[in-house]
């Protein structure tokens, strides 16, 4: 059967070299002119262990993996049991395993798909320093249709560093594995077609989202490590200097947020990204940031909570506390970006929100946008940069808090002569002076509030989709397999409308109320097991009358056909 | 607010943004106050190229009362939030400022890191032996035996702790003791201090005359170290281990460059950086 | 004109010693027979500044101020203009303040109400070391209508540590104040009984609540000091050791929580109390507690935010985060005391509920229930104490968190042979081991949820009353405004019901139903500036199709008559 | 899990709990493990008497591999959560592990004024002088020129943390160098810093063989040092500022009481506090 995407695991045991594999094929497939994605999979292990690539590619954009796999190639029998439950098969699906010794491996598990044996290990000793890894690659390649000469280029970028023979040794494995590859059964993957360089970029949603800080002007960033945002800063640590910004590893989190508010008091629009346990250390000083009006965002890039949870896994948990996790009153904005590459945009974005309104934005990816790497469209440039409200001259009588015509008071930066203020977290006059007069108070807490809910956001609240009277609305990475389900509905001639949310908090209750016009159902999809976005919504909008959740918690990411599923009462009825 | 494009020099009084300190009467922190603004006039900083940065406290009142620029930010992160401001705008004189509470006890952390660190800034700590703010509990440096700590009312039992023998053993540049008894000593503490290249320490003894009316003795006590700065810090640490705390003046000088990350590009577009995403 | 109550306000500025007298002088009150409040209001000073102490007294029990002061008396002229906004005052109103000098003071701010001048400072100079303020004190006991001895014990008791001449002087102070009170207008104060020794309490709700704590069983506190939350542990400092329990001084918030955990893993019951930016810095390890399921109590005594706000004055804006505040999916307690003798009930039974449930429970109390002192009746002695379950045999297969007929697994105590675990706060398995799966995930997470949805928590989720189809629903502080406005509607013929809800987390939502039962309109009540309470019902509950909402940031109190006000479209119409 | 109420001593492997650890093959936390589960059976403690206390890094994991009671709290706090269980349970035996990230990075406060307050207590660091857990980045007591480390590709250009130099001037009781080369040797010096009152330190050099492989030198690298531990803190302090990280055994042993605040009752009923409030 042809399909529009094939998609393929690779498992192995710790040091087989499974992911390098994968990348290598994604890579491949990208150069071929096909769109992919690669997310990997693995114990708790720091080295060794089992792991497992997942790798889907297509001639059309992906976003999500697909119900299940076509084609499995096991490195090591074992190592599949640890992830099956990440890798449904059906009948049709296909194993290619080293059974190392003709008969079935027992280690591998049951599963209605065909086994196939291939002496992949034997393969590479055959080959002076070869490795089954390489002889993987080749054999998948061949299987699922590239061309030979796609892979040469990335082994000699890949391994160049690993000196001659190694290159050397890993081409002829390669060259093994295609050859045997012809003898197995083939996968007529997607066409073929012919891409000019530099239209499509291989990329993570971490470095998307530093990409997209860089392009919004960050060039100040302090953070402490902590997975799964870590490789975010590992791509700033080296992109900053380049632009003459700066990375500082501070000693915790409590360090990295306030290093970046003292670096955007000075001038510089500045980030720090975490993931929950540091965001918790941080929304003390969040809540600083936003009374004394310095403008910082925070990238919080999730996993499954609570406490160290699962630090590896996706979860969409952290919704409660980037909302509402600040003491007193402290409105700030929450956006999420609405997929992988759409984290270059949405960072961009919060960096250019938060210097607009003076404030604190929080930006929520999670594990599976960030550690997922994609084959994407180029993205486009976007216009959204850092933009200060920076008074040219300042009069006699600057006041930093002034409440004028806009709620945005005109901010200087050190070194403007006459424009010295005090930032501060106690309450405030206009002047900046300590008050604890009820009048100030309310006059400053409208302030802070006004500057976030009057602003003109435009259309970039939310993507919003499709027609019909049946809507899903969902958020973060659950809209990757919700927009592939209502793409496969309306090529069956259904049409469900779907709303992705990017701006979180301030709540926009005029843009909502439009885009739930004619809408009469609603099913909600999030990855949280105590219905955070749900209970968002019930707090801030009003919903139709007929509301349907899907949820659950990490780590099982959502496929398009159990959203299709969770559709099927509604829409089953009338078209499906 | 002071225009200062003009070039003469201002005056100690002219430092000072007006505002009315909520400081008791007879405060420690009023000389030191003075201090601070003699020594920015004593060095001819313009109010707008300095930044003076503290948490919370009495002490950490002290932005507020000047004309510099100022952040008073959250209790215990001062170090951190003027390190973030000095890495990224060098060209600033950062001077952080605060209590024994918020700079030992919750910001301690700080301390810490950024004596390691090293970033050329100036670090005046007005030590009363208490938390003022919150009307007298224990603080780090408290003795032992102090049992009107209203949380530790048969005292801490915990041995003090030292601050600069920490600030030394962590990397600090350059440490000194004043007496906010002496307005001028240490006015000229603080310029040194400033001038000094790295992160410099400066502990005032600063009496909290309504929760340790006894600190009005101190006065009395200190006395200026009897010998000369030194830069050896094995040196530092005998002397430091061996004073009652009560030496003042400035007792280390190293010589560790300090730290700042260039500013520098080495490409001129941002888009220059797409290049690595390219198939 | 006889009211019920009288309300007396006190001012002076720095060191006039306004506080001392007022306590006095509600002691006295207390001792004659009273009930009272007092609530003392200042400015930024720590020591130095005005001052003013707001006390009211009646026959019957007090949890508000009144809408209108009766009765001001001004040490200092100057220092009464700081406070008037907290000092309403009607024609009828009297000021008694020293004019020294004959003349109207200029600075004394301009009122409708009645003005006589009172030479009080040459009075005290007449006393060798006498002082104004005792002068005010036996003036006010003889305008009030106190009997003069009910002084005597008091002026005993608070001055003999500051030897006999101090004692002698303020004595004939007060007598001097008393003889001249005679020739001052006299309000006719509530009726005086005689109430049986030990039947009527002084005490603050930061007092009541560190009673609470050890009435629960709570017998280890480690905190670091914060402003409205000292008192409660300056109390429990030196009660503790009493009990064989102990309060440490932590370096910061986050040694204080994660002490607490330390602690109650070893088997003592715990708690910590802080205020709003000392629980933002505790969220992460609330969440450890959570997931690896020790109890734990954090008393959060909230003031005005965001950041540091205003830390001496009320607000209750800490509700967001202690809802919602931590990150991850991590069901916890949230409780309110719903009046300040409710502080002991409340805390006391978060006590319990903690430990029974083996999680964290919040308990917001606030600045104006802790620092307000009131003349209570001797709270009952309640059965709530902390109650582990604890296993006493433990079998060969203890499993820590096993998945049993209770989601409330049995919890072994260090010390107990066979029943070693490693409490974790990474997910784990039923026997405490690291897990990555979802299937273990899903458990664990079901496991710490339905262990408090479950909870069979009785009547006491909140206090409702009252008859009708009009509700108000609040909460905290808030509740003693509303109740004397319903009882004042009551008296004058009209029914109002009222739910204060004590229990915010978990939600009840068959409660609530239940509670709602006939109710068609609901004016909610709060003191927050972005209507979190109003947020938190729509999210967690149905409300009725019209719901009003009266919520203002601190630090203005709400007042009886501004909430009949609120009410009076709605009853107006009907009865008022 | 194991009974040992019967008194018979328990060997090593009667210490470990059976979950297989996910350290990589090599790395130096496994001979740390071996040397803890040797010191507990030396020291005869039975396994429901000890409770190990960790925050969050691959040396962490420690309490999940032992049969004792254990938690694997969060990262950084690991101190501050074996405080509370050792002065609520002072009948215990409380032991604290973890990386130098964890305990002189985001717990450097915690580590301040653990050593201050003394508690008697065993603090192993197993310091590889990296992040390990998250692949690499620079720590404290990283040398300054590193530049693999992942957020400092240039290196940290800052001054190594000094952990025993810090413990010392922060007053702990108890400071030791062991290696993890020498299983024997470590397992000694635990035995010996949980039976000395007080707070003990036990720096363990154990390599990182994913991120740090040049740290398998270490084991040629190390020696015992060659004098005997002191008592006087400055001559330790002296010692400790010129050795080069690389001395092994006790090296200060202090004679601070440990802090234990009494938990002996003055009264019988939680009802006597109630009279204070009574009018
Ligand atoms: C997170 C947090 N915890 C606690 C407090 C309460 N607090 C304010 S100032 C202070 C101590 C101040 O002591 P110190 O720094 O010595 O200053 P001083 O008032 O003595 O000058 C404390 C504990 C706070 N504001 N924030
Ligand atoms: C609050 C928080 N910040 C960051 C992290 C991520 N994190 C986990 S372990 C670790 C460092 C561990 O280093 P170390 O303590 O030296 O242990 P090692 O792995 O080297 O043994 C970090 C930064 C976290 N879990 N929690
Ligand atoms: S309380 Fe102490 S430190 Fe604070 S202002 Fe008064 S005297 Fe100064
Ligand atoms: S990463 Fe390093 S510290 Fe962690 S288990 Fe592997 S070798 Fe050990
Ligand atoms: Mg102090
Ligand atoms: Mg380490």
């Amino acid at each position: 059967m042809s399909r529009q995407s094939l998609s393929i695991a690779l498992s192995g045991s710790g040091g087989s070299g499974v992911m390098t594999t994968g990348s290598m094929l994604l890579e491949a497939a990208g150069k071929a002119g096909w769109y992919g994605i690669m997310t990997r999979s693995a114990g708790p292990q720091i080295r060794g262990g089992e792991a497992a690539a997942l790798i889907r590619v297509s001639d059309q954009p992906l976003e999500s993996h697909d119900d299940s796999f076509d084609l499995v190639l096991a490195i090591d029998p074992a190592s599949l049991g640890r992830f099956m439950g990440e890798i449904p098969l059906r009948e049709d699906s296909v194993i290619i395993c080293d059974m190392a010794g003709g008969r079935r491996d027992a280690s591998l598990p049951e599963t209605l798909a065909r086994e196939i044996d291939l002496p992949m290990k034997k393969m590479a000793k055959a080959v002076k320093g070869g490795r089954p890894n390489m002889i993987a690659l080749g054999v998948l390649a061949r299987v699922i249709g590239l061309p030979e000469g796609s892979i040469g280029g990335i082994l000699e970028k890949v391994l160049r560093a690993k000196g001659a023979d190694a290159l050397e040794a890993s081409q002829a494995c390669v060259k093994e594995g295609y050859a045997a590859g012809a003898e197995l059964p083939a996968f007529s993957g997607p066409p073929i077609t012919d891409v000019p360089d530099g239209e499509r970029w291989s990329i993570t949603g971490n470095e998307a989202a530093g990409l997209g800080a860089v392009r919004g002007g960050v060039r100040f960033v302090a953070a402490y490590p902590i997975t799964p945002a870590t490789e975010v800063l590992e791509w700033l640590a080296g992109s900053l200097p380049k632009l003459g910004g700066v990375l500082v590893q501070a000693e915790d989190e409590l360090a990295s947020i306030n290093q970046i508010i003292g670096a955007s008091f000075g001038g510089k629009p500045s980030l720090t990204a975490t993931s929950g346990p540091g965001l918790a250390l941080m929304t003390e000083s969040i809540g600083l940031a936003v009374c004394s009006e310095v403008p910082v965002v925070v990238l919080d890039v999730m996993r499954c909570g609570p406490s160290t949870g699962i630090a590896t896994k996706n979860e969409q948990s952290d919704l409660n506390i980037a909302l509402n996790g600040l003491h007193g009153d402290a409105p700030h904005l929450v956006l999420a970006p609405t997929s992988l590459s759409d984290c270059i945009f949405t960072t961009q974005w919060a960096v250019h929100l938060a210097e607009a309104m003076q404030t604190a934005a929080i930006v929520l990816s999670d594990q599976s946008l960030g550690q997922t790497r994609a084959i994407v469209d180029k993205p486009a440039d976007i216009a959204f940069i850092a933009k200060r409200n920076v008074p040219e001259v300042v009069g006699e009588t600057y006041r930093r808090y002034a409440i004028g015509d806009s709620p945005v008071s005109p901010m200087t930066i050190p070194g403007q002569p006459g424009g010295q203020y005090t930032a501060d977290g106690l309450e405030h006059t206009e002047a900046g002076a300590p008050s604890s007069l009820y009048d100030d108070h309310l006059a400053q807490l409208d302030k802070r509030s006004n500057k976030i809910t009057n602003f003109n956001f435009g259309e970039h609240w939310a993507d919003i989709d499709g027609t019909g009277d049946t809507m899903v609305i969902t958020w973060g990475s659950a809209c990757g397999p919700v927009r592939e389900a209502l793409s496969r509905l309306r090529a069956q001639g259904t049409e469900v409308r779907m709303l992705a949310i990017r701006l979180l908090a301030p709540e926009r209750p005029e843009d909502m109320r439009a885009a739930l016009e004619g809408v009469k159902r609603v099913l909600l999809v999030e990855q949280s097991h105590s219905k955070q976005f749900y209970r968002y919504l019930r707090a801030a909008y009003d919903l139709p009358a007929e509301v349907k959740l899907f949820h659950r918690p990490g780590p099982l990411a959502f496929k398009p056909g159990e959203i299709i599923e969770q559709l099927s009462d509604w829409c089953g009825s009338e078209k499906l | 607010m002071n225009d200062t494009s003009a070039c003469s020099r201002l005056g100690p009084k002219e430092y000072k943004s007006g505002v009315k300190p909520v400081w008791c009467p007879g405060c420690g922190d009023f000389t030191v106050l003075g201090s601070l603004t003699k020594a920015l006039s004593g060095l001819n900083i313009a109010p707008e190229n300095a930044a003076v940065i503290s948490g919370i406290g009495c002490s950490s009142r002290m932005p507020t009362y000047l004309s510099t620029y100022g952040f008073h930010g959250v209790h215990g992160r001062a170090l951190a939030l003027a390190t973030g401001l000095k890495v990224a705008r060098p060209d600033l004189t950062v001077i952080a400022t605060g209590g024994d509470g918020d700079g030992f006890s919750i910001g301690g952390n700080h301390f810490l890191h950024t004596c390691r660190r090293n970033p050329d800034m100036t670090y005046i700590v007005m030590d009363n032996q208490v938390y003022g703010m919150t009307k007298g509990q224990a603080s780090p440096t408290t003795e032992p035996n102090w049992e009107k700590g209203k949380l530790t009312p048969s005292g801490t039992g915990i041995n003090p702790f030292q601050p600069l023998v920490i600030a030394l053993a962590s990397g600090a540049n350059f440490i000194a003791r004043c007496s906010s008894s002496d307005q001028n000593g240490t006015a000229k503490v603080i310029m040194e201090a400033i001038r000094h290249p790295g992160f410099s320490l400066v502990q005032v003894l600063s009496p909290c005359v309504t929760f340790r009316p006894e600190q009005r003795e101190w006065k009395k006590l200190v006395q200026p170290a009897p010998v000369e700065a030194t830069s050896d810090p094995a040196q530092a640490a005998r002397r430091l281990l061996t004073d009652e705390g009560l030496y003042t003046g400035v007792l280390f000088k190293g010589h560790r460059p300090p730290y700042q990350p260039t500013l520098e590009s080495t490409i001129d577009q941002v888009t220059e950086l797409d290049e690595e995403f390219q198939l």
